[in-house]
């Protein structure tokens, strides 16, 4: 079965080891605080000039002046730190962010993020994103295998405009886990009940499949959230 | 050397049709809403925004857009969904975008407060937003250049100030406000709460009165109020 | 995450041969005194050492300098009274310096620590600092092209720290130490207290734990005995 | 009679408007902070990151973490406040001095400054002069009219290694107050008691001399210390 949002959001918090420190995205990514280990210290990092991001204020308690990069009205952990957004992005563009966790519209095979602009129309706006993908030391994609219209999100290159080149070591799906290792990009592990084939037939370009795949360990819930689709 | 003036209206009152005005604050902390809302009443023409997002009708800064104040947004996310000024008027043609990183937006005003020449940047290479800039590989990376990026005015927020013009924040309030605060001809701080000059640890000023020229002090309940409200 | 080492011996023990390093201070405030001493026990040989000033007797660096351990100081005024192992080695071609104006020192560590590839200052167009340098000419304006300045390891000192390695600074202890914290593989403090995790304000913290790597804690005495005894 | 040390530095600070904030080198520079008419709120600031500067500590009052940049035990005014090296130099290189108040080894009748070096086998280190010259809106100069041996420091051309071209607004010395004006050097004022011979005759360069040149006002003495030289 692919694993929920929140299945691909369980996945990657158990990749981040203690004492790392990392920025995450809008949507899954954000989702990923949530499923820290309680053992780990993980710093959470917010553009607008937050390390130690705590979870959202609870109804009646926001501060006014404390919100994140995504407009909630946070809480800070103890050990938290504020800061303007030039340091904010030293931090960022400096490389000292052990992990980013991006949402994406489209990964190609070598690690090319496209996930700012839909080409037409709109108004463009990037904001941190261009920065985290060129300046996090390691940067993690999170989102759905395909599209909701099931068109394959990772692709042999990408044709929606580039967020960076060659940004993204790793892609968590609803469906698998992949790794880009220079040109290849490499089947890691599959979500339970998933085939080789299924992610195959899903993917837009060619994977590199070892002879053994292991299954994600992620149970069906978690403190009562699906982490599997039902 | 008292920088206080009475009211937002003074202290925007010699704003001319067709300033730079840079505007702090990663909403809603840290907006000058108050000044923002004045320089609204002044009605004026071919303004240059410099401000990170978009605009909303709540902080004011989607108001002025909507007056057809604005001929120029220098921006890095006017894309959230409360941006409807800006997406209309861009839509129609009726408004020049400048869009850049957040970072390369962050360090182009620093560096026009720094005195610096301009720098060269790892984001952007490769993407569309490199488009008619200069690339150079320095160490065997890739780098774009950037040129330093100042204003006539900035309006920017802070929480303390002295009657010297010295600022400090709160919480997540600083965002883009003491970087904007070294970059402009003339520097306009709303404020929460006045303090006697002293009444601020020299380690805790984040803005040293060297940058400001006017302050002026808006009590904090109007405040959060406007705070409240633009969510 | 606890970052904290038991003695100034156990955070400079894997320094090796070779290696850049930067101190911070601007003295005697901000020279980790006590680190360079650890550092000097060490017997290292071909440092490069990145300090703002040329090191006296005192605080240590003149002594790593006397004992032959740096093979080249990037430095901007290594010219004050106290700095005779620089004057004598330099002058007997044992040194190699490289001199730059303050200005253009702090901002190279900061570009190196901010992920930008150089930038153009006005600082030194037309002097002998400028020879070798590219000079281009920006709205009209000469500027020097300037490389970033990155480290093996960073000696800060702080005030206080907890033990994440989340730093504040008193009085003028800062100087070079906050951007040094930036631009460097390990990052080592020397402080002088050590609070509980949260037992610092988030506004206050002046260097985010993201930066440090090791910290030391060398009660307050000792440091003011240091301290006045280098004057 | 010619200013003493002290009196040029008086001389100075009658210059300096209410709301200045200056930048002071070593040797008669430091001077000046003394002679501030108490009407007016000038802020001192310090390379070392400081803005406010007071005077030197008391003995045995010294704080151990506060020094200015010319290594001085200093304290505090109200109103002060204190930064990094980083932003020390964005008020310096970013034009936020209103005045810096500098030394000379030579100016140049074009305002070329030459204050960091004297040639020869000696270790060079310019520390944050060449920022300082190149950055303030107004950089001043303070500096006996000649040298000990008598050598004129106001040249035509400086031959010692230059701080900055083009970058002195006006010369203070002994002898008279200097304007640089694009081309020219303009003799703007005379100590009391020295003519315009005598300064021409101790310059090495040309001079503009207006048909009425004021004497300077300057008190013997102030506050117990002499200012014209006996």
């Amino acid at each position: 079965m692919p694993l929920t949002r929140e299945g691909i959001a369980y996945r990657i918090a158990r990749d981040l080891p203690d004492g790392s420190f990392v920025n995450l995205g809008v949507g899954i990514p954000t989702l990923v605080a949530r499923f820290v280990p309680p053992d780990r210290t993980i710093l959470i990092h917010s553009e607008n000039g937050i390390l130690g991001a705590g979870p959202k204020a609870a109804p009646g308690e926001e501060d006014p002046d404390l919100v994140n990069a995504n407009g909630d009205y946070v809480t800070l952990m103890p050990g938290a730190s504020l800061f303007d957004h030039a340091l904010s992005f030293t931090i960022i563009r400096g490389g000292h962010l052990t992990h980013a966790v991006l949402g994406a519209l489209q990964v190609s095979r070598r690690g090319d993020l496209a996930n700012w602009r839909i080409p037409g129309p709109r108004v463009p706006g990037v904001g941190g994103a261009m920065d985290i993908a060129v300046g996090a030391q390691q940067v993690w994609v999170a989102t759905t295998h395909t599209t909701d219209q099931g068109e394959p999100k990772i692709v042999e290159e990408c044709t929606y405009p580039l967020t960076a080149a060659r940004c993204v070591r790793r892609i968590y799906t609803d469906l698998a886990v992949l790794r880009v290792e220079g040109e290849q990009l490499v089947l890691e592990e599959l979500a339970p009940g998933v085939t080789v084939e299924e992610v195959l037939e899903r993917t837009g370009t060619r994977l590199t499949v070892p002879d053994v795949v292991p299954i994600m360990e992620v149970p069906a819930e978690f403190a009562g959230i699906p982490l599997l689709a039902s | 050397m008292d920088r206080v003036v009475a009211t937002c209206d003074e202290a925007v009152a010699d704003i001319p049709n067709g300033a730079s005005i840079m505007i702090g604050g990663f909403g809603p902390p840290g907006i000058p809403v108050n000044l923002v809302q004045a320089l609204r009443r002044r009605r004026l023409r071919d303004l240059v925004l410099i401000y990170c997002g978009g605009g909303t009708e709540q902080d004011g800064i989607g108001g002025l857009i909507a007056d057809g104040a604005v001929r120029k947004l220098i921006t890095s996310y006017p894309t959230h969904p409360g941006a409807s000024a800006v997406r209309e008027r861009y839509l129609r043609g009726e408004i020049e975008l400048e869009v850049l990183p957040q970072g390369t937006f962050v360090e182009r005003i620093r560096a026009a407060g720094a005195g610096l020449g301009g720098f060269y940047t790892p984001t952007g290479v490769g993407t569309e937003l490199a488009e008619g800039k200069e690339v150079r590989i320095i160490n065997g990376r890739a780098y774009l250049f950037e040129l330093p990026l100042r204003a006539d005015y900035a309006l920017i927020k802070a929480y303390r100030a002295d009657r010297w013009g010295n600022l400090t924040y709160r919480r997540t309030m600083r965002n883009f406000n003491p970087i904007m605060a070294t970059a402009a001809n003339i520097v306009i701080a709303e404020v929460d709460e006045l303090v006697p000059v002293g009444g601020l640890s020299p380690e805790e000023i984040e803005t040293p009165c060297i940058f400001v020229d006017r302050v002026v002090v808006v009590p904090r309940e109007e405040i959060r109020r406007v705070a409240l409200e633009s969510r």
